[in-house]
């Protein structure tokens, strides 16, 4: 295609626009404001699918077309540079449909109201600008400033331990990225020593492509590959976010903390930038030093599965439960990624995407439950049950749940399977060993679920579950869009695999060099 | 002779005297009578230099711009000085700390 | 004629757009719903009955099979990736027969659960799931790929989870669920690794291109996990089997699915759900063979036929006999697998799905009838039942059919295959020592079976009702189109004359019809070297099959023995049928003298293997292994340890610990600041902070007044320097 | 003659009127003092030939301005009889006392010392001369609104509509917090 758009700025700004409709409208007129964002969201939804109309599935790497490029810092080479490839096209549109959806499951929020909305929809551009980065400035820059939301939508509008969860999160976040401010800084200083590149740079593209193979690096008296130093550095920051495993620990606090919607975007969105980070910058800019670690990625991985399933069969809250889910369900992904096959990063990819709707959906049945118990016990620490009959109390609410219950458990037919599938496949040959054990885990994944739906569901009605009420149209509203996505995908997956197969393509033939 | 200066003067009075009120009253009424007072103090001047040096209208318009002036400044002030007895019960001057906090 | 895919898609695409529709229409027009369910099934029936016709009257011949692919999804990508996925839709002699079976099993369900069923509160949803159920079970019999197959076998995991888990009030059907789910997935999670095997080494994972590997020797010299590679998969797709049809050790849900509704029960111990694994392992037995597997599955079959049909033996449960007496019975198809006997394994799979299901719907039929007024439930109990016979005739005659036949008394299919399954083993035992114990085993079960199953006969539809009240409130069977008439089909078939050929055992002849062997004539070993010289189909192609011509095979069970050899077998085999009469004889008798005449008291039975009937009655306490020993006490108190280090240990003091770290240095930073800062510099820097601290504090004392001089004095002071 | 006459009579009024304004012990009578004192003014720009200013000068302070503070003064008096209000300072706020009359005093010196020093400045550059005869300012003010200084002339139109509005929003009752 030929020309220029300005898409790319406009998706980004969007929210932003939101952001100061909200601020001029009295903070007395709360309908407003949520029909403000929500017609923001939908908007900047609209825009997206404009966006993948447009985009053009053969075009390895960035699309030309879409480009967005002016200088910003130029005394420091510092770009305001923006591009979309097939790798972070779903991501996008992920973000930009559970962000409407998590406007809608916000409606019912009454503490302040304005405030929450216009850190919502602030939230909602950085999170655009972390997926939308060329500039690995302009990645850090918005990398940090999604901290700044997702610290007071945690933080004031969380449950009882709020802060802590939220002190906890930024604290835990923001020590990863400083070793991804390091490993930033030391490759601008780097790079213009590369005759490739040669001139300092924060370009993600130009640094890309295993330029820095050869160097090595001074430290404690020691000679250390450059590269292998600095992919740990990164690995690290970006570990954090994914959760991978010793970094976990945020995960389950903030998700028990944080409100309905702000645990979607968390799940559904905010994890998926850690292996986002992986594939945009820690494998392109260092190839060598990923295959180097790859085997550690794939155990880790496997760690990730295995130990989030079994920590979350013991999970009496259910929040927590789906919380501990995500970091087994982030596990295949981390798998996906260290096989560099096609089969095994193609399907990583498409799992973040379902993992996305999926576990959004989970998250959003709990708050719905959640608005209607006020706690979610399964089985409460003194014994006795949370919930028991709910099948016969909320038909309705049932058959979601069954549904997005199978699809985060990898029911063929319904989204997770292929993109399970598609990464065991991958893996097998390289870590026979590793698959057959990271099948375990999606053995335990399948028990916790079911046994949690047991145990909440069936039965005789308990006496405090008689007063709830089924979901109301607001809320099947809101889920039905993610009931779409979670079957057609697990039936037609190609609208997603095409658009990303090249660019993983792509990368996978950029790693294989170095194979 | 009627001069300049004899302008000046009265206009020199009038600001002290203004300066003075400020200062020295502690109603906040009071203190915008004050405000009034240098406001047209100020007027004075322009008048008499265009009368007596420029001899043309401008200093005529700079006194009504002050004029103009004066009356925006009375009513929002005054509007503020009632908001603040409804709120305080008070139009004491050194009530209205809220910034030293 | 070539199939279209017109004449081959409506089978999985009847029931298919009935379930959709149902979704959206069955609670509002349930009678509409339930109409189309069973018109969808109907449709089904009808165009696979077209296909066996085909078949079975001779157009088509052994080897001819129909493949059709259509690309799913793909990976492509210029000069990196080839990779596709295909589906595709493969129609040979083994699956004409399957889809009869199956769609005419589902239909008869169907109709009979219009009248279980009625009035149910869920009766609308209990279509949509058999639906959905159906659909799942045609699809994999339809599959040309093993990763198609796991898919469906997948669905129809779900289904059997939402069928078994219908009365969601009770809590028991809450765990059966779960550990039917639970279960089968662990046979399901070693079946994929079989497939990830198969797949990265072949590269494709349909049938035929997995044929056509074994016969070129792909697997040859590959290893995996310390196994060769055949044995790796073949053992891992055999779990698969092991799963979804109950074998030992994983039986145990079996049993517990019961809590579905009857039909439910009908279909997952019929047609569906269990015969998938046997009919996986039938379409795998190239790679079972190369794997060097077939005595392992030999045992695992005879143990569970044994096994189970003890277990079975002291069950009051009406339904619960008929449910070991499935896992028995799927044993002796696994028995057969085992033991090489693949034809009578099939016509084992397909004759017991017919009598089975019948059982199950005669079953539902006396429950149905029985209903107890204190409890306003369903009676399940034998001991509560008894003289039924006067009350419900048909059912009566239906269920005695079925239990001749699955007894293995002559002239019932019962006979036909599993006398041929036993025929074989007996043969394999002739030729090895390690075959005597299945050969020993399967004789001792069909013992059994005869003796549990006229036990149930006795006690149910025999004797003087035991329970009065019960009985005076059982309405006499009132003949209704939709719980009889099924009832009457499937006895009718449970003739063994429809799968042998003869239905007098070959001594009588009717004049003018032809007995033709036509199960064992079409159904035979996929023979891999047909496939040696195949080329894989390009993905995304469509195979019309119109380049092959196969002539049609002659019936010669002999043909690969030599003529001393076949001697032997016919030996051994007619012994093997005279002794499966003979067992199958003392087996009613013994039945007969403890329940009907009573003259042998089988609590002086119990009473003398006290220790035994414990054992059976807890089922060898494999529930309480798996359940109270491997879950209770083992994965979940790990669980609880393991997440209690992690929030307790390792959040606690791993991650939250580095704020003591942090601590630490504060104090030493706090330390240098309060000893050495602070006490040396504390006249110069500290006094003269707090100096300009007073000062500022001055000026900062929130008077407008103040303010405005400090402003005054220095505007004055800039003017004077003016000025 | 006249013009002396007026030129004084008027600039004692002012003076006079300030001084009292400053002295006075009374906010009622302070107000009232300011009255004579801007009306004063006005005679001066009679003196100064700026007919319209005079009475602009009349009409906008005497007539509204000082209105709307004497209204300011009654509106702030209290409606109970405590003289001291909930935080414990005087509702009617003191006219100053000798700490305050003393600061201002001496503040006024310091203004007195700088301004008289510009005066005295100033006053040796202004050309001597006859000064032009009196005519009537209002159609040339008029004119210049609409030509030179239309620009300023909107901005004080819109800044009047803003304090309008501002004066209203602000003072309007509302629940008070705290």
């Amino acid at each position: 295609m030929n020309g220029h758009s300005n898409l790319l700025n406009l998706i980004l700004w969007m929210p932003m626009l939101g952001v100061l409709a909200i601020l001029l409208i009295p903070k007395t007129k709360e309908n407003w404001i949520r029909y403000t964002a929500l017609f923001n969201t939908i908007i900047t939804f609209a825009l997206t699918i404009v966006l993948y109309m447009k985009f053009d599935p053969t075009v390895p790497g960035m699309q030309q077309y879409f480009n967005v490029f002016h200088p910003w810092i130029s005394q420091f080479n510092i770009n305001y540079s923006l591009g979309v490839d097939g790798i972070s096209l779903p991501m996008i549109v992920l973000t930009s449909l559970l962000f409407s959806l998590c406007i809608l499951c916000s409606w019912t929020i009454s503490k302040s109201v304005k405030g929450y909305f216009a850190l919502f929809l602030f939230l909602q551009s950085s999170v655009f600008g972390v997926f939308m980065s060329l500039d690995f400035f302009l990645f850090y820059v918005y990398w940090e400033v999604m901290l700044i939301p997702m610290f007071f939508l945690i933080g004031i509008w969380g449950g009882e331990n709020r802060e802590y969860a939220a002190v906890k999160f930024f604290l835990y976040t923001f020590f990863g990225s400083v070793l991804m401010l390091v490993g930033m800084v030391a490759l601008y200083f780097v790079s213009a020593d590369n005759p490739d590149i040669g001139t300092n740079t924060f370009d993600i593209l130009a640094m890309s492509g295993g330029k820095f193979t050869d160097l090595s690096l001074r430290l404690f008296g020691m000679d250390i590959s450059f590269s292998k130093f600095f992919f740990v550095m990164m690995f690290i920051g970006f570990a954090i976010k994914v959760p991978v495993f010793p970094f976990h620990t945020w995960l389950p606090h903030a998700h028990v903390q944080a409100p309905t919607a702000i645990s979607v975007i968390l799940a559904g969105v905010l994890l998926k930038m850690g292996t986002y980070g992986f594939l945009r910058i820690a494998f392109p800019i260092f190839p060598q030093a990923s295959v180097h670690f790859a085997d550690c990625i794939a155990w880790l991985g496997l760690i990730n599965v295995v130990y989030g399933a079994l920590c979350a069969m013991a999970q009496t809250d259910v929040k927590k439960l789906i919380a501990y889910s995500s970091v087994s369900h982030m596990g295949f992904v981390m798998l996906g990624l260290a096989a560099m096959t096609v089969q095994g990063m193609n399907g990583a990819v498409l799992q973040m995407f379902n993992h996305g709707t999926s576990t959004a959906m989970m998250f959003l049945l709990v708050g719905i439950l959640y608005e209607r118990s006020h706690h979610r016990w399964i089985v409460r620490p003194d014994g006795t049950k949370g919930f028991g009959g709910l099948y016969t109390q909320l038909p309705k609410y049932s058959i979601v749940f069954i549904i997005a219950m199978f699809a985060s458990m990898g029911l063929p037919g319904l989204s997770g399977f292929i993109s399970e599938a598609l990464i065991f496949l991958g893996i097998y040959e390289k870590y026979t060993t590793i698959t057959v054990l990271a099948l375990f885990g999606l053995l335990i994944g399948a028990a916790y679920l079911l046994w949690m739906f047991k145990r909440m569901f069936f039965g005789e009605v308990i006496e405090e579950c008689k007063s709830y009420t089924d979901m109301n149209a607001r809320e099947i509203f809101y889920m039905s869009p993610l009931i779409v996505a979670v079957v057609v995908f697990g039936i037609y997956p190609t609208p997603i695999l095409d658009v990303m197969k090249v660019s993983v393509g792509n990368l996978v033939s950029l790693l294989a060099k170095f194979n | 002779m009627i001069t300049l200066s004899s302008y000046l003067a009265i206009s020199f009075l009038l600001f002290v005297c203004g300066i003075a009120v400020m200062i020295a009253r502690k109603n906040i009424i009071a203190i915008l009578l004050g405000v009034e007072l240098i406001l047209n103090s100020c007027a004075i001047n322009f008048v008499a230099y265009t009368r007596f040096v420029n001899n043309n209208l401008d200093g005529h318009i700079m006194s009504l711009f002050i004029i103009i002036i004066a009356a925006a400044e009375a009513a929002v002030g005054l509007a503020i000085v009632i908001r603040f007895f409804q709120i305080r019960e008070s139009i004491h001057i050194d009530d209205a700390t809220q910034l030293l906090q | 004629m070539e199939y279209t895919l017109g004449s081959i898609l409506p089978i999985l695409l009847g029931p298919f757009l009935a379930f959709v529709v149902n979704i959206f229409i069955v609670k509002k027009w349930t009678k509409l719903g339930v109409f189309l369910s069973c018109f969808g099934m109907f449709v089904s029936l009808f165009y696979s009955f077209r296909i066996f016709k085909d078949f079975v009257f001779g157009k088509y011949s052994t080897g001819y099979y129909v493949h059709k692919v259509f690309p799913w999804f793909d990976l492509k990508a210029a000069g990196v990736s080839n990779f596709a996925v295909d589906m595709g839709i493969y129609l040979d002699n083994m699956s004409a027969v399957m889809l009869f079976m199956v769609a005419g099993c589902a239909f008869l369900i169907h109709i009979f659960s219009t009248y279980y069923m009625a009035g149910d509160a869920r009766y609308g949803r209990f279509f949509v799931y058999l639906s959905l159920f159906t659909t799942g079970m045609l699809g994999l019999v339809l599959s040309d790929n093993l990763l198609s197959v796991f898919i469906f076998w997948e669905l129809m995991g779900f289904c059997s989870y939402s069928l078994i888990g219908f009365y969601y009030e009770k809590e028991g059907a809450g765990n059966a669920s779960m550990k039917a789910f639970m279960t089968t997935r662990i046979g399901d999670v070693f079946f994929l690794v079989g497939i990830l095997a198969i797949w990265t080494t072949v590269g494709s994972v349909r049938f035929v291109d997995i044929y056509a590997a074994i016969a070129d020797g792909s697997f040859n010299g590959l290893y995996a996990v310390g196994l060769p590679l055949a044995t790796f998969a073949a053992l891992s797709v055999f779990m698969g089997t092991i799963g979804k049809s109950a074998q030992f050790p994983l039986q145990v849900w079996l049993p517990d699915a019961m809590w579905g509704p009857t039909p439910c029960s009908a279909l997952i111990h019929a047609a569906t759900m269990v015969a998938a694994g046997v009919y996986l392992s039938l379409r795998m037995y190239p790679l079972m063979e190369l794997g060097g597997i077939t005595t392992f599955i030999a045992y695992i079959g005879a143990i569970t036929a044994f096994g189970a049909a003890t277990i079975a033996l002291v069950q009051t449960d009406i339904k619960a006999v008929l449910a070991y007496s499935t896992i028995s019975q799927l044993g002796y198809m696994v028995l057969g697998i085992g033991v090489g006997a693949y034809n009578a394994a099939f016509m084992h799979l397909i004759t017991h799905a017919v009598f089975k299901a019948c059982l199950f719907l005669a079953a539902g039929s006396v429950i149905h009838s029985l209903h107890d007024h204190h409890t306003h439930g369903h009676v399940q109990e034998m001991p509560r039942m008894g003289g039924l016979r006067k009350k419900m005739p048909l059912t009566f005659i239906a269920m005695l059919c079925c239990t001749f036949a699955i007894a293995g008394f002559p002239l019932f299919s019962g006979f036909v295959s599993k006398d041929r399954i036993l025929g074989d083993a007996l043969v394999m035992a002739t030729q090895s020592k390690a075959y005597w114990i299945p050969a020993f085993l399967g004789f001792t079960a069909a013992l059994l079976t005869a003796f549990y199953m006229f036990r149930m006969m006795f006690l149910t539809f025999f004797g003087e009702p035991r329970d009065k009240d019960l009985y005076d409130h059982t309405h006499v069977e009132k003949l209704s189109w939709n719980r009889n008439l099924p009832l009457l089909i499937l006895t009718v078939f449970t003739l063994g004359g429809w799968y042998s050929g003869h239905f007098f055992g070959g001594w009588v002849k009717i004049p003018g019809v032809e007995h033709k062997e036509w199960f064992a004539t079409l159904i035979e070993k996929p023979r891999v070297e047909n496939f040696k010289a195949y080329k894989s189909l390009p993905f995304g192609s469509v195979d019309t099959g119109a380049d092959r011509v196969f002539e049609e095979s002659q019936f010669n069970p002999d043909k690969y023995f030599t003529e001393k050899e076949a001697h032997h077998v016919h030996l051994v085999h007619a012994i093997g049928a005279w002794a499966s009469i003979a067992i199958a004889l003392a087996g009613w008798f013994i039945a007969f003298m403890m329940y009907s005449r009573g003259a042998w008291n089988p609590g002086r039975w119990v009473n003398a293997f006290s220790g035994w009937y414990r054992a059976l009655q807890n089922k060898y306490y494999f529930d309480d292994l798996y359940v109270k020993g491997i879950l209770q006490k083992g994965l979940l108190p790990f669980n609880n340890l393991l997440s209690r280090f992690d929030m307790g240990v390792f959040d606690r003091y791993a991650v939250d610990g580095w704020e003591a770290v942090n601590r630490f240095f504060y104090r030493i930073a706090k330390w240098v600041d309060d000893v050495i800062v602070d006490s040396v510099g504390v006249d110069g820097t500290g006094a003269s902070v707090r100096f300009f601290n007073v000062i500022l504090r001055t000026f900062q004392n929130g008077k407008i007044q103040f303010y405005f001089i400090i402003f005054l004095v220095v505007m004055v002071g800039y003017i004077w320097k003016l000025v | 003659m006249f013009d002396n006459f007026l030129f004084i009579s008027s600039a004692a009024l002012t003076v006079c009127g300030a001084l009292a304004v400053v002295l006075s012990p009374n906010l009622m009578h302070a107000c009232t003092y300011l009255l004579t004192s801007l009306i004063g003014v006005s005679g001066l720009y009679v003196t100064l030939s700026a007919d319209f200013l005079a009475a602009t000068q009349l009409v906008v302070y005497v007539g509204g301005v000082v209105i709307l503070m004497l209204f300011a003064i009654m509106l702030t008096g209290g409606n109970d009889n405590k003289s001291v209000n909930k935080f414990g300072i005087e509702k009617i706020a003191p006219m100053g006392n000798i700490k305050t009359f003393t600061l201002a005093g001496l503040s006024a010196l310091l203004m007195a010392l700088v301004i008289s020093k510009i005066i005295v400045n100033v006053t040796k550059a202004v050309p001597k001369g006859e000064l032009p005869p009196f005519s009537s300012t209002v159609e040339k003010i008029g004119e210049l609104l609409i030509t030179d200084h239309v620009l300023a002339f909107e901005i004080s139109s819109v800044l009047l509509l803003g304090a309008l509005i501002g004066a209203a929003l602000i003072a309007r009752p509302r629940k008070i917090e705290s």
